[in-house]
């Protein structure tokens, strides 16, 4: 399998708080890789420093074959490393479309353009009516973002990071607040992007991880733990204890 | 029983679009409730209702008889109401320690052994590790557990949980839903709003459905266990 | 067609622009030149007002020394009359040149900042220009400087109030046409979407602060040529035109004719001028009516007088006002670096 | 006749302005409502001492107002703002409160009056005074802007000793104690200052009560006036000020004008009433002889009227610059009974000429 | 230029520091803390100056006078609170600063209509009337006076925001009034009440400048940057931060304004530095104050929160 992302004993500390603690991941290409762990372990902190928003005290991040490790966050963006938000970061004054496109626009080109609208650039809109259709919001699409609902907010959140047309996705929770049924058609969707797209994929719903991850690695404490396929993670003793607890092997509900 | 909150008939509106067209429901003393329902369909709609954040343009709220939809959202929590809200809404410009004690009360009505600093750190020791950090230093999961102590420092009579074990580590969640539980024994009423149906079910006595702002059936655990095609059309389960 | 004359909110203000096309014919055939003088200072007013909303309205960075720009390019011509030059073309390069270099450096020092150190960071800018200029004894200090020769465009010369009307009138015209083009144009789109939320912009891919730069740095020319024409219609520049109290009365007529909307600063210029004018007739004490009606334009929120007419629009939402909660947004860590609001 | 009134009517100079109003309603109500014998019509305009309202008021004066003459004229800058216009149109205008040096020199105008002063004037007093007195050694103090550094250049024509330092603050400065302590280490025979408004009343409280009034003589020009002396009263007692005018000089015309100034509005009037009386007063004569509509013709009356006019201030006349030619006293602050008042203590210059008027054309 | 003048001139500096204070402290507390950026804390500031000139004509005490102030700023500050500030709460700095723009407005013109234009009269209370010497140079004993008022605020305003329960929910409240109310507290009276105190430091300021400054209409505005300028560099919603910002801008601005154009005499013809030097200085504070937010947006001591 081809490396995509790898980092170099990454390490970020807050004082004395070892937020990551010396990580090294590698994750190839077309791979689905699930990191979970307790919260605060360090998981969302570690997706800061992959996309760029967050520098790291030392260590290094290597995408595609490069050291990003210096570049700008729009920078990795615009190399195809996006990333979605675990705190919902949507634009409340546009429109459903105007947010997808938005973001598919940013990671395609430079929007110094003055004239022409933004919505009339076909290549753009296109892909954005793709992820919205994906996501299920295609009947929304002229509603102010700011007039959505939690959950659809959390969907709007993911088409928008789809329609930038990712190499690779840092998803932060992107279940988190969606209805059981709104969580299974995400993981539907997940499912067939899978191969196409590279996934880091963040997420306290087992149902998802499970279902989803190729490799799960657990964090703790800024470290990783253990890194397996869910079926090893599942039985992991270590893991059940600090993480998964005991009723928590597979499907709930 | 008689019903310490009940609601009758709500109606709300956000601006022009109306989002809650027929809301009933009642909460006995000590009982545990939940919503139940797919995104939404006005689930937190209702919860801001109860808690005066948004106004009641028909129907009733009224708590251990008294009607409180006209009242400030203060004078509602006053009567024994705390909210731990959708997405967490924690002080971020406030320590932990300050998110906990700056609306901290001590309610002589509740029942049960009295929530203090102490004891919601005993119950999330994360949260004493993390105590001098800002709200908005903390990770998703410890920003909810401080939403969820911050509401128990107010020493409710009827705890309104949205979504409150969103984010959290599947360990935790079975602490929370562990410590409704005994917080049940205690007799304190709760509204929970999960998407773990399953759960729900060891824990509430009865349950609401909510479709397009209307509760559209309500029942028991067992009902509910013995009706699964309801799960199904109403949850997409 | 139907659509344009069904909506109040599109057709007043092109009816505005129509009645304010004609007002040089009008006041020709009545003999009342001085309402030429006065429009020609209400439209170089919604020049500037024009060129703070992309700063203001669209970019959400609330600058509180656009006086700065006014004052430069008013002080461009003077200082370039001053020293002989009377071509306009060399006034107009030398007034772009000079407010985008200046918004170029002082933007690129304030965007460091964000919400209210933004604001008085602008703010510092300003008055540092004003009292640059008050101490410029050679011209005129505080006392300002007489324009002896007034911008000469080939054959057409700004020095009569008519010919400063026509050009005023037209530059309005192209910045009203080019600002709703550049709304929902991508440009227009980044720098509304910095407003609400920069951090998400730059995760899009966009390196956010060159926008804003760029967005300041237009802000600040276009607010330069506006300069520029009132230089040329008072014949006269002064440091006055630098105060803070001019940056004050450019944010009230943005915020008057609507935020962020393309009629709003015409509307809000002719508003906020042609209210201080009627009320200066009815008594001294003008300010004691004038200051409540601006707080409670403060009190009516951003939607100004564009949002005023859209309720009278069929079929159109009223401009979404942050609601009753916007809950979810408000949530703790999103940590909202709007310039300006935070 | 219609006169077109223009001077800061808001913000912190609205004394200034509401006192040339003042002045010149109780000339016009005095003459009956006429003037030249016409009925008057007074359109009054506030300028909000910003240049740029000046010229647009100007310009609506003369052409939509039509008006026959222009007074007031607010502060310097407004006024060389609202030049252009009336120069362009010929229009009569009486400057009441301002005479900037370029008007008074090389760009005098034939059609541009100052009942007021050439800026100069009133410190070029207070260096004559000083070194009559014999003065040795002054300090000079000044706010930052144009006419600060006139006043100074004014003082230093006359005053011939040592000038130990010339200081100039920001313009609106709250606190001087640093000043203060500057001035009080430099041991100078006396201290001259240019502060109008409320920086002067800043100044002098902030002098008196650090105890430097005993130790440094002040001397002041368009600091301790009309305008201020009801926020400072004790605080100024002792300090001279050179001014061609003040409530306490005593001739017919003057005793008239204060008592009945002070019936009417309640407050005793500033040198800015009585340029604003004086100025009323002129037209009054002018345009009893000039025909309405004549610009021209009025402007050569009014140069007329000025000379003829029984100016409070007592002689006076119009210079070749249009500019007056008039007494400059030096007034002393003291107690008098329970209030604080001036009393004359000199006239330095006699019938007094500025420097400028050598560049100016005109005859 | 010897050592004692300087000594002299640092001690000013100090003391023009602390007056600042005294002007930012109750600005600190409303812009600060509660995030609402009130351009009429210059206009309360005045009227409690007017209010103490007028209780000081009708009683002959000072203070008196200053009780007026601080109690008519109080009421004044609940009024505005009531009529206006409550609904800007939540909405973004824009408006904040476009209705008080609108009040500085009304209230200048309102001294104008009820006291007059010209400036009133407020004198030195008669027991600090002397001067005190200090090598050599004589100082006001009023202006002591001052800083200990001034000291008194900063440990007060000091204490309410960090170390007290209130303090704590007024910083809540400005980010997200509707929980706080949520959680049972009465959020909108908290911060009237705040308001109203912020407003009455502003007319304690007011009072305590009246004697030494012109008490007129307008007279807030000036001070009014300067102390937006003081919080801005210490740091936004910092006591601590506003008072050391405070002494550092009184002191930079003092000697600026002596030392400045001194120096440039040393290196530059006289002229040049005559002109150079005050316009240097008069623009010092904004220098300062934009290299330092050029250099840490935040401020120099920003509130840890
Ligand atoms: N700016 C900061 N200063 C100090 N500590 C911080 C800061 N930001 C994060 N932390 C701490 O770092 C730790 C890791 O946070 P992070 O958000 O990465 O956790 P997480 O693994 O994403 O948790 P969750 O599953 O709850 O989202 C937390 O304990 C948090 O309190
Ligand atoms: N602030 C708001 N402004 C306008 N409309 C809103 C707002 N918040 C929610 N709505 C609308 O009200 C409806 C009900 O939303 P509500 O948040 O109550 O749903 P919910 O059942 O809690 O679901 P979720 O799982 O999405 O939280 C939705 O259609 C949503 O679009
Ligand atoms: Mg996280
Ligand atoms: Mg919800």
């Amino acid at each position: 399998m081809v490396s995509v992302l790898r980092t170099d004993s990454l390490t970020k500390r807050y004082g004395a708080l070892l937020v990551t603690d010396a990580v090294s991941l590698d994750i190839g290409e077309g791979e689905l890789h699930a990191i979970i762990g307790p919260n605060g372990a360090g998981k969302t902190t570690l997706i800061n420093q992959l996309s760029g928003e967050l520098a790291p005290n030392s260590g290094s991040v290597w995408f595609d074959g490069a050291d990003v490790s210096a570049l700008t966050i729009h920078e990795r963006a615009k190399r195809g490393l996006l990333r979605s938000y675990q705190i919902t970061s949507i634009f409340e004054d546009f429109s459903v479309l105007e947010n997808a496109t938005f973001a598919a626009l940013g990671s395609r080109q430079h929007a110094f353009r003055f004239w022409a609208p933004m919505l009339a650039g076909q290549e753009a809109r296109r892909f954005a009516e793709e992820a919205l259709e994906a996501t299920g919001l295609t009947h929304r699409l002229s509603v102010a973002a700011g007039d959505l609902g939690y959950g659809e907010r959390r969907q709007l959140e993911l088409a928008m990071s789809l329609a930038a047309g990712p190499k690779f996705l840092l998803l932060d929770e992107p279940m988190a607040g969606m209805s059981v049924q709104e969580s299974a058609a995400v993981i539907a969707l997940l499912q067939r992007l899978k191969r196409q797209y590279t996934i880091l994929l963040v997420e306290h719903d087992m149902d998802a991880v499970f279902a989803l991850a190729d490799r799960i690695s657990v964090l703790v404490y800024g470290k990783i733990l253990f890194t397996g396929t869910p079926d090893e993670i599942r039985n992991h003793p270590e893991v059940r204890a600090v993480y998964l607890g005991e009723e928590e092997t597979g499907a709930e509900a | 029983m008689s019903a310490f909150l009940s609601v009758k008939s709500l109606q709300a509106s956000y601006g022009h679009a109306q989002a809650l067209f027929d809301i009933s429901f009642e909460v006995g003393a000590g009982e545990v409730v939940t919503l139940l329902g797919r995104n939404g369909m006005g689930r937190s709609t209702t919860v801001k209702c109860l808690f005066g954040m948004l106004p009641v343009s028909s129907g009733s709220v009224s708590v251990g008889g008294e009607r409180v939809d006209h009242l400030p959202s203060h004078r509602i929590a006053r009567k024994g109401l705390a909210l731990v809200p959708e997405g967490r809404q924690v002080f971020p410009n406030l320590t932990v320690e300050e998110n906990l004690v700056a609306t901290a009360r001590d309610d002589k009505r509740s029942r049960g052994k009295a929530w203090d600093l102490d004891r919601v750190y005993v119950f999330f020791p994360r949260l004493k590790e993390r105590r001098g950090n800002l709200g908005s230093q903390l990770s998703g999961g410890e920003q909810q557990m401080l939403a969820i102590g911050r509401a128990l420092m107010t020493n409710p009579r009827l705890l309104v949980l949205d979504e409150a074990t969103e984010g959290l580590a599947p360990v935790i969640r079975n602490e929370i839903w562990r410590a409704l539980a005994e917080l049940k024994q205690d007799g304190l009423s709760q509204i929970v709003i999960d998407k773990n149906v399953k759960a729900l079910m060891g824990l509430a006595d009865r349950h609401f459905v909510i479709e397009k702002g209307c509760v559209v059936w309500q029942g028991t655990s067992n009902d509910l266990r013995g009706q699964p095609e309801i799960v199904h059309q109403y949850l997409g389960v | 067609m139907t659509s344009i004359f069904s909506r109040p909110s599109t057709w007043v203000p092109l009816l505005i622009l129509l009645l304010l096309a004609a007002v040089p014919f009008v006041a020709q055939a009545t003999g009342q030149q001085f309402y030429v003088a006065f429009f020609a200072r209400i439209i170089i007013y919604a020049i500037a007002a024009c060129a703070l909303n992309i700063a203001l309205g669209y970019g959400g960075m609330v600058s509180f020394g656009h006086s700065l720009f006014l004052g430069l390019g008013a002080y461009v011509v003077g200082l370039a009359s001053f020293h002989e030059v009377g071509s306009g073309w060399a006034h107009l390069a030398l007034c772009l040149g000079v407010c985008g270099f200046v918004a170029l450096v002082t933007g690129a020092i304030s965007l460091r900042t964000t919400g209210i150190a933004f604001i008085m960071i602008t703010l510092a800018f300003a008055q540092m220009g004003y009292f640059l200029f008050v101490s410029l004894k050679n011209y005129g200090g505080d006392d300002g400087m007489s324009i002896a020769k007034n911008s000469r465009f080939g054959p057409v010369d700004l020095s009569s109030a008519t010919s400063v009307y026509v050009a005023a009138f037209i530059v309005l015209v192209l910045s009203i046409w080019w600002l709703a083009k550049l709304r929902v144009a991508p440009f227009g789109m980044v720098i509304r979407g910095a407003k609400q939320n920069a951090r998400r912009v730059n995760a899009a891919g966009i390196p956010v602060l060159r926008y804003q730069l760029l967005a300041y740095v237009m802000s600040g020319m276009l607010c330069g040529v506006a300069g520029l024409l009132l230089a040329n219609l008072n014949a006269f520049a002064s440091p006055s035109t630098l105060s803070w109290a001019v940056s004050g009365e450019l944010i009230v007529i943005v915020v008057i004719g609507g935020l962020g909307s393309v009629f709003g600063p015409l509307l809000g210029a002719i508003v906020f001028l042609g209210l201080e004018e009627v009320l200066k007739t009815w008594t001294d004490h003008w300010m004691v009516i004038f200051g409540p009606l601006i707080v409670i334009v403060a009190l009516l929120g951003k939607s100004g007088i564009v949002g005023l007419l859209q309720r009278f629009d069929p079929r159109r939402k009223p401009a979404t006002q942050p609601a009753a909660t916007t809950a979810p947004a408000a949530a703790a860590g999103t940590a909202n670096t709007v310039k300006g609001a935070v | 006749a219609t006169i077109g009134l223009m001077a800061p009517l808001s913000g912190p100079q609205a004394i200034v302005g509401q006192d040339q109003v003042d002045g010149f309603m109780l000339a016009v109500e005095q003459l009956g409502g006429k003037l030249g014998g016409q009925p008057a019509t007074v359109l009054k305009e506030d300028d909000q001492l910003k240049p740029e309202i000046g010229g647009q008021i100007t310009r609506k004066f003369i052409d939509k107002d039509k008006v026959d003459a222009i007074v007031g004229l607010s502060f310097s800058n407004v006024l060389m703002a609202s030049l252009p216009r009336i120069v362009e149109s010929g229009t009569v205008a009486i400057a009441t409160n301002a005479g900037p040096s370029p008007l008074a020199g090389a760009g005098c105008k034939a059609n541009v009056f100052s009942t007021a002063w050439q800026n100069d004037g009133a410190a070029e007093a207070m260096g004559k005074f000083a070194q009559d007195k014999g003065l040795k050694k002054v300090y000079l103090m000044a706010p930052n802007y144009q006419a600060g550094k006139d006043m100074l250049t004014g003082f230093k024509r006359y005053f011939k000793g040592q000038i130990i330092d010339e200081v100039y603050t920001q313009v609106n400065q709250p606190d001087y104690s640093a000043e203060l302590a500057q001035l009080q280490s430099a041991k100078p025979d006396a201290v001259f200052v240019f502060y109008p408004g409320g920086m002067g009343v800043n100044f002098i409280k902030q002098m008196a009560q650090a105890g430097l009034m005993a130790k440094v003589p002040l001397y002041s020009v368009f600091t301790v006036d009309g305008t201020t002396l009801p926020g400072l009263r004790d605080a100024a007692v002792g300090s001279v000020s050179g001014a061609m005018w003040d409530a306490a000089l005593d001739t017919p015309e003057n005793k008239k004008f204060v008592a009945d100034f002070e019936r009417k509005f309640k407050r005793t009037p500033s040198e800015y009433a009585a340029t604003a009386y004086d100025a009323a007063n002129i037209l009054n004569i002018a345009l009893g002889k000039a025909k309405p509509g004549d610009s021209r013709a009025l402007a050569a009356a009014v140069k007329a009227a000025g000379s003829e006019v029984k100016s409070v201030r007592g002689p006076f006349a119009f210079n070749n610059n249009n500019l007056p030619v008039q007494n400059y006293y030096a007034f002393e602050t003291v107690k008098s009974g329970g209030s604080v008042v001036g009393k004359l203590v000199g006239t330095p210059l006699a019938k007094h000429s500025d420097v400028y008027r050598a560049q100016c054309a005109l005859k | 230029m010897n050592g004692t003048i300087v000594f002299a001139q640092l001690l000013n500096g100090l003391q023009y520091g602390v007056l600042l204070f005294l002007l930012a402290a109750g600005l600190t507390l409303v812009f600060g803390i509660m995030s609402f950026v009130n351009l009429a804390h210059g206009s309360l500031y005045m009227m409690g100056a007017y209010f103490a000139a007028s209780a000081f004509q009708f009683t002959g005490s000072f203070g008196l006078a200053v009780l007026a102030a601080m109690g008519g700023s109080l009421l004044l500050g609940l009024a505005l609170e009531f009529i206006a500030v409550a609904r800007l709460y939540r909405r973004d700095h824009l408006d904040h600063v476009l209705a008080t723009f609108g009040l500085v407005l009304f209230f200048n013109e309102l001294v104008r209509i009820v006291w007059g234009s010209q400036p009133v009269f407020l004198q030195v209370p008669e027991f600090l009337g002397g001067a005190i010497d200090i090598a050599g140079f004589t100082y006001p004993a009023y202006r002591f006076a001052i800083i200990v008022v001034g000291l008194l605020v900063a440990i007060g305003s000091w204490l309410l925001i960090n170390k007290t329960r209130v303090g704590m929910l007024i910083r809540a409240g400005a980010v997200n009034p509707a929980m706080v109310a949520a959680l049972g507290v009465n959020i909108r009276l908290l911060n009237a009440m705040l308001f109203a105190v912020g407003a009455m430091l502003a007319g304690l300021a007011g009072a305590m400048a009246g004697p030494i400054l012109s008490v007129q209409s307008g007279m807030g505005e000036s001070v009014l940057i300067t102390t937006l300028v003081v919080i801005v560099i210490g740091g936004i919603g910092s006591v601590t931060g506003a008072f050391y910002a405070a002494l550092i801008v009184g002191i930079v601005d003092t000697m600026g304004r002596v030392f400045l154009p001194f120096m440039l005499r040393q290196v530059t013809e006289r002229s040049f530095a005559d002109a150079a030097g005050p316009a240097l200085a008069s623009m010092l504070v904004y220098l300062l104050m934009a290299v330092v937010l050029a250099w840490r947006p935040q401020g120099l001591f920003p509130a840890n929160r």
